[in-house]
């Protein structure tokens, strides 16, 4: 088990280093610089910068010097003189992870319940009430629901602030907009999850020991009924990654997800190519942890 | 009888297993047919039977080469089946058929009944396309199927019926020799005779050669002219249906003889029992010598665990025990 | 008294395709020590009726239209749920069909005994782990003290059969209720279970109600018959009389039709399909099958005792 | 001989279940109508009104909707209704012909690489799955931000739109080829395809016969559930600036612009978003439908 962590960790650094290959070569692919775009930049001085970021290299050198500043942190960014991708991603990140994992939660903590209810109340009022709310949920873009949650609790209502980020009140807005989606979702998977396993034959026989329907729930079917959410989660966070990009746009988070988008469009190839190494590993490492949870929760899989 | 329609000399099919991980590599293999020997004469019924995960599926698979032969040969009718390639296979499926256990799972649920049946008519250019549905309501009516249901789906057929289905399919290119896996056993009881009766009555009346693999030992006497039994991807013994049935010789015959109930209360509560310990080994990892030391009943000594017995001739049927002539019958009986 | 008499019980299904009258008029009763085959093919009711008895029929699309079932004086279709969970798994115990799905696959084996132990008996911690040890021996598990917290997919087929027996068997009940337990087992495997629950049953003084489409397990097994048909009772009997004078058409056209290890002759078989429980006839369900038939058939199935042996069948009691 | 007794097929009892799921047929009909107003919409308004998605007047600027702006207008004085029609063909035609791109893609790929199995399919699948581990909507947005539309302008399209086929195309196909795949493993390991090819019936037919239409289903179901998605990404990434181009628009841009303005004119986000909202609704649960309709596996509950 520990073996193969380990093993799957070493593994994710040769990943990491081809998608940055990868990344780098559609950069440097990509007609036009990261200066050329500037308006009235003078050739000579154009010349100077591209020399200073080693952009007059071959490409391996470039890619190497490039990776390895990312990897000491010492790279500086194209764009923002005198800061450096590491220093950038260190200040970035704190945003939007609180605002990823608490739209995480919300979506667990609001879908979990719901499905799991309508689940056992298959086929009445609540379980189609629920599932239609669901349903809708999908449906409604986050950067519709964003705008329209700010017009309605910040400037009809003014329980919160619009569009800040200096404490936890503010945060709440922002993690429901991104959350709601996810919730829907959740839901949707959970009641599915629940549905399969509790017809399945071992939750007869637990009826059949006595147990009461709510021990038969939490002991025998939530573990299996909660997998599919548990395999959802790898994606999840891949999706909650851009999808934060959206919310702090709309919500003027200072976080990372935005400044990705800006540094692709300015060019800022040491800005983009520090973002895609963090998210790649992020992500990878995420996808470890939910499959050794798995491991957990079923007793069948093996790594 | 007649002389030998089919024969399988030194049949081996593994399935590969692979490990785990990015890039798995062999790690071993299922030997679910492992040096195996049998015939098949023309007009003869040979029943296979054994326990789940004893290979007589893949064998039957194998027979018909639908499952990649690891080694050994299957000789049909002159022809080695294992060195025929591409369309010269293809071509001589005409004359060697299948009819599968499941009747739900081995219909195409999207083609109408006549379009199954007629398959194999197309398949093979045997009758003009004009006349192939009027051919497949023919043998929809030689099935005990009523011919207007012909432009029905598999659905809307009942599992006995389904059944018939793929009898008549199996029929429609006059074939010399069928493999019939399972054909009854997710039937309901008062199906399964329809449908013995039906697959009996063919075969007399078309001369038809089956191998007829079943779990079922009373229904495999039933129709079988002779008898093999199978343990771990070998046969242990064979011989004709009254040689297995009421006076087996191997360990392992003995007691899947003996724990077939009867529905007879009377004969069923005096009969004795061989009630065998543990479980089937697994066929990745097969037991060293001979397969079923594991669970004999009558293991004797080193030997059975060492060498592996030869099926080998004994009172006209063959066994593979290295202590067949001594080991008698464990029930007790006195051997009739 | 007898321990469990069911009279007239029926169960229903709604669906979209109409009401499946699965258990359509069922009685029977079993005694303590006694063991009862309920025979039938799919669909005639028999795990319906097993099911009905522990209540674990969901409700809906289930209902239970009628009938009452009696256990130890007690009409379980109005005991409350509450007190009706201290039965199940206690004095009533199940086995399933299916060992490969019917144990929990997220739970050791050992705390899905334990939990019997703790919820009915009180016993907990090492006590109960003990009794649980104790337990898994009695059935027939090898090396018991080391395998008891295994997993379930780390058992064969044939063990977790014995698991599940174990985990029935936990508090000693009075009746057990087996629905199919060999069906899913090969046969070698199947005499072993067999064996041990017929063991077990004499043991304790068991009443067992063993639900099967084999006659050659019941023959084996059974003390008594009930042989089910369309959602009813078609023939009662004891055993060695069902078996050497089967009196209802069905039965003698099952027996007739089911191929013998000890014999090979001809095979009668019974004509045309089993019936569509959405669409019962309102006389004998056997009635389009019936070699027979008569026009009496048709209209009211024929009346049958509620208790007594024989056949429900017009010629039979003409 | 008696008269024939015509089934009814698959296809037949799955259209019977779907008609009986009554949302699902509703919101086919309202996307029907969102359709027809999209597509029709723009030549119409031009000969009552005469406006156009591109014509300005600056010095109207915003204003609330009236009789002649039905929807309003925007800041340069567009009138948002024909802006919202063309916003909507944009997008639903992004999101049509990126699921075509997605479908081709995937469908091909997991049936090559189910139907080869072994090597073939245990590299194919690696490469699947390594792709899946990455953050790919990243590289799409660095991909859309970094290649100018102009030079990918194909066949007289704007060169965004074909950007945004191509990466939105490109990024769906991961999940559909693994359906398909699966698909096939299990279907070449079903008995009926050991009958037919017991039956000798030829390899090529045994695909097109026997594989394909029972890959259908499944297909349809999760096509029908990749458009909303697909064209919520389009929307994610014209809201971004980086899919369609002014003066293109798409739903996403017009959320975009009227989020912006959200506190002062409202209408501006409320048509766009509202339609937007109402066409990805219709389509969810028109897959939902279907979903029960053609899947085997759900159709049990």
């Amino acid at each position: 088990m520990l073996g193969h962590v380990l093993r799957r960790l070493l593994g994710i650094i040769p990943l990491v280093l081809l998608l940055a290959l990868v990344t780098f070569a559609l950069l440097k692919l990509a007609p036009g610089g990261p200066f050329s775009a500037e308006r009235a930049l003078p050739p000579e001085i154009e010349r100077q910068l591209e020399e200073k970021f080693l952009l007059d290299r071959p490409f391996h050198e470039q890619y190497f010097a490039y990776v390895g500043g990312i990897l000491d942190g010492t790279l500086p960014s194209l764009k923002r003189p005198g800061e450096t991708v590491g220093e950038l991603i260190a200040t970035s990140v704190p945003a939007s992870f609180t605002l990823g994992s608490m739209a995480l939660l919300v979506a667990l903590a609001l879908g979990i319940p719901a499905g799991v209810i309508a689940a056992l109340r298959q086929n009445s009022l609540l379980d189609y009430g629920s599932m239609s709310i669901a349903l809708i949920g999908i449906s409604v873009p986050n950067f519709v629901l964003g705008p329209l949650l700010v017009s309605l609790f910040a400037l009809q209502l003014g329980l919160v602030p619009p569009a800040l980020w200096d404490g936890p009140r503010n945060m709440i807005l922002p993690a429901v907009t991104l959350g709601a989606a996810y919730a829907a979702y959740v839901a949707r998977l959970t009641r599915a999850g629940m549905l399969e396993v509790i017809r399945s034959d071992f939750v007869r026989t637990a009826r059949a020991k006595g147990l009461s329907e709510l021990q038969v729930v939490v002991r025998h079917a939530l573990k299996g009924g909660l997998l599919p959410v548990v395999t959802w989660l790898g994606p999840a966070t891949a999706r909650i990654l851009t999808g934060t990009v959206v919310i702090e746009k709309i919500f003027n988070v200072p976080g990372l997800g935005y400044y990705f988008v800006q540094s692709a469009l300015d060019r800022d190839y040491s800005m983009v190519l520090g973002v895609v190494m963090f998210y790649a590993t992020l992500l990878m490492v995420m996808n470890l942890l939910v499959d050794v949870a798995y491991t957990y929760l079923d007793p069948r899989v093996e790594l | 009888m007649s002389d030998p329609l089919l024969t399988v000399r030194g049949l081996k099919v593994h399935f590969p297993v692979y490990s785990k991980g990015w890039f798995p590599r062999q790690s071993g293999a299922v030997k679910a047919v492992d040096g195996l020997d049998l015939t098949v004469h023309r007009g003869e019924v040979l029943g296979l039977v054994g326990e789940s995960g004893c290979g007589k599926s893949t064998t039957g698979r194998a027979l018909l080469r639908l499952v990649p032969l690891t080694a050994g040969e299957v000789v049909f009718d002159g022809v080695d089946l294992a060195k025929l390639k591409g369309e010269e296979l293809r071509r001589m499926r005409r004359r060697m058929q299948m009819i599968f256990q499941d009747p739900y799972a081995s219909l195409n649920p999207r083609m109408t009944v006549g379009d199954i049946i007629a398959e194999p008519l197309g398949a093979h250019d045997l009758v003009p396309a004009g006349e192939r549905q009027k051919k497949a309501q023919e043998l929809m009516e030689r099935c005990g199927l009523d011919p207007a249901f012909v432009r029905r789906y598999p659905h809307e057929f009942s599992g006995g019926q389904r059944q018939r289905i793929g009898i008549a399919r199996a029929l429609a290119s006059d074939p010399d020799f069928i493999v019939c896996d399972e054909p009854i056993s997710a039937l309901d009881v008062s199906i399964q005779a329809q449908i013995l009766n039906l697959l009996q009555s063919l075969a007399r009346e078309r001369n038809l050669s089956y191998v007829f693999i079943a779990h079922d030992l009373s229904a495999v006497r039933h129709i079988s002219d002779r008898i093999a039994v199978m343990y771990l991807g070998r046969i242990v013994e064979t011989g004709t249906y009254a040689e297995i049935c009421d006076n087996p010789r191997h360990p392992y015959t003995q007691a899947l003889v003996s724990a077939i109930p009867v529905p007879d209360p009377v004969i069923e509560r005096r009969r004795k029992r061989i009630v065998l310990q543990g479980d089937v080994p697994s066929p990745l990892k097969p037991p060293s010598g001979c397969p079923f030391h594991t669970r004999c009943p009558a293991v004797r000594d080193q030997r059975c665990s060492t060498e592996a017995p030869r099926l080998r001739e004994l009172d006209g049927r063959q066994v593979s025990c290295h202590f067949a002539e001594d080991i008698g019958d464990l029930t007790g009986r006195t051997a009739s | 008294m007898s321990l469990l008499r069911v009279e007239d019980l029926h169960t229903h299904f709604h669906t979209e395709y109409g009401t499946v009258k699965a258990v359509n008029g069922v009685s029977f009763e079993v005694d303590r020590g006694e063991i009862m085959g309920l025979v039938g093919e799919s669909g005639s009711g028999k795990s319906v009726t097993n099911l009905s008895i522990l209540k674990l029929i969901p409700t809906p699309p289930g209902e239970y239209a009628g009938g009452r079932i009696l256990f130890d004086g007690e009409d379980l279709l109005k005991t409350p749920e509450s007190k009706l969970r201290t039965y199940r798994g206690n004095r009533i115990a199940m086995i399933f069909q299916d060992p490969m799905t019917s144990l929990t696959p997220y739970m050791r084996v050992s705390r899905q005994l334990t939990e019997v132990l703790e919820l009915h008996q009180g016993m907990t911690g090492r006590a109960a782990k003990k009794r649980a040890i104790e337990l898994l021996e009695m059935v027939g598990i090898p090396d018991p003290a080391n395998r008891v917290d295994s997993w379930p997919h780390e058992f064969s087929g044939g063990m977790r059969q014995r698991v599940m027996i174990a985990i029935a068997l936990a508090c000693k009940p009075e009746l057990l209720l087996a629905d199919e337990p060999t069906t899913a087992l090969d046969v070698t495997i199947q005499a072993q279970i067999l064996e041990l629950i017929k063991d077990l049953a004499r043991e304790h003084g068991t009443a067992v109600i063993m639900v099967t489409h084999d006659l050659g397990v019941v023959a084996g097994i059974a003390d008594k018959v009930s042989v089910m048909y369309g959602g009813r009772i078609v023939e009662r009997a004891p055993v060695e009389p069902l078996f050497a004078s089967p009196k209802h058409p069905y039965t003698r056209g099952l027996l007739a039709s089911v191929p013998r290890l000890d014999s090979r002759g001809e095979l009668t078989p019974v004509k045309g399909s089993p019936p569509d429980l959405t669409a019962l006839p309102p006389g004998c369900a056997f009635a389009p099958r019936c070699p027979l038939v008569h026009d009496q058939c048709a209209q009211q199935p024929p009346w049958f005792g509620e208790h007594t042996l024989g056949a429900r069948c017009w010629k039979e009691q003409a | 001989m008696a008269e024939l007794v015509e089934g009814t097929s698959l296809w037949q009892d799955a259209w019977r279940r779907w008609r009986k799921h009554r949302v699902s047929v509703a919101s086919a009909v309202v996307l029907a109508f969102v359709i027809v107003f999209c597509a029709i919409g723009p030549p119409l308004v031009q000969a009552i009104w005469g406006w156009t998605y591109e014509m300005q007047d600056i010095p109207l600027g915003a204003v609330p909707p009236s009789a002649e702006h039905p929807f309003g207008t925007d800041q340069l004085g567009r009138d948002l209704m024909v802006r919202t029609m063309h916003g909507g063909r944009v997008s639903l035609l992004v999101a049509l012909v990126a699921t075509a791109v997605s479908l081709t893609v995937g469908v091909t790929y997991g049936a090559v690489s189910g139907y080869s199995g072994g090597r073939v399919d245990a590299a194919m699948m690696r490469f699947v799955d390594i792709m899946m581990s990455t953050p790919y909507l990243l590289l799409v947005i660095v991909l859309m931000a970094v290649i100018p539309p102009s030079s990918v302008s194909f066949a007289g399209l704007d060169g965004s739109f074909v950007l945004m086929f191509g990466a939105l195309g490109l990024v769906s196909w991961l999940v559909l080829a693994r359906i398909v795949r699966g698909q096939v493993l299990s279907l070449k390991r079903r008995e009926f395809v050991e009958a037919a090819r017991a039956i000798g019936v030829k390899p090529h037919l045994i695909l097109f016969r026997h594989i394909v239409p029972n890959t259908l289903g499944p297909v349809i179901v999760y096509a029908s559930m990749t458009i909303p998605g697909v064209m919520l990404s389009e929307a994610f990434l014209s809201f971004l600036g980086l899919g369609i181009r002014e003066p293109q628009a798409s739903w996403g841009t017009l959320v975009n612009e009227g989020s912006n303005a959200m506190s002062v004119m409202p209408w501006l986000l409320v048509f766009p978003g509202g339609l937007m909202t109402l066409t990805l609704f219709c389509l969810n649960f028109l897959g939902d439908g279907l979903r029960d309709a053609l899947d085997p596996s759900a159709r049990k509950s």
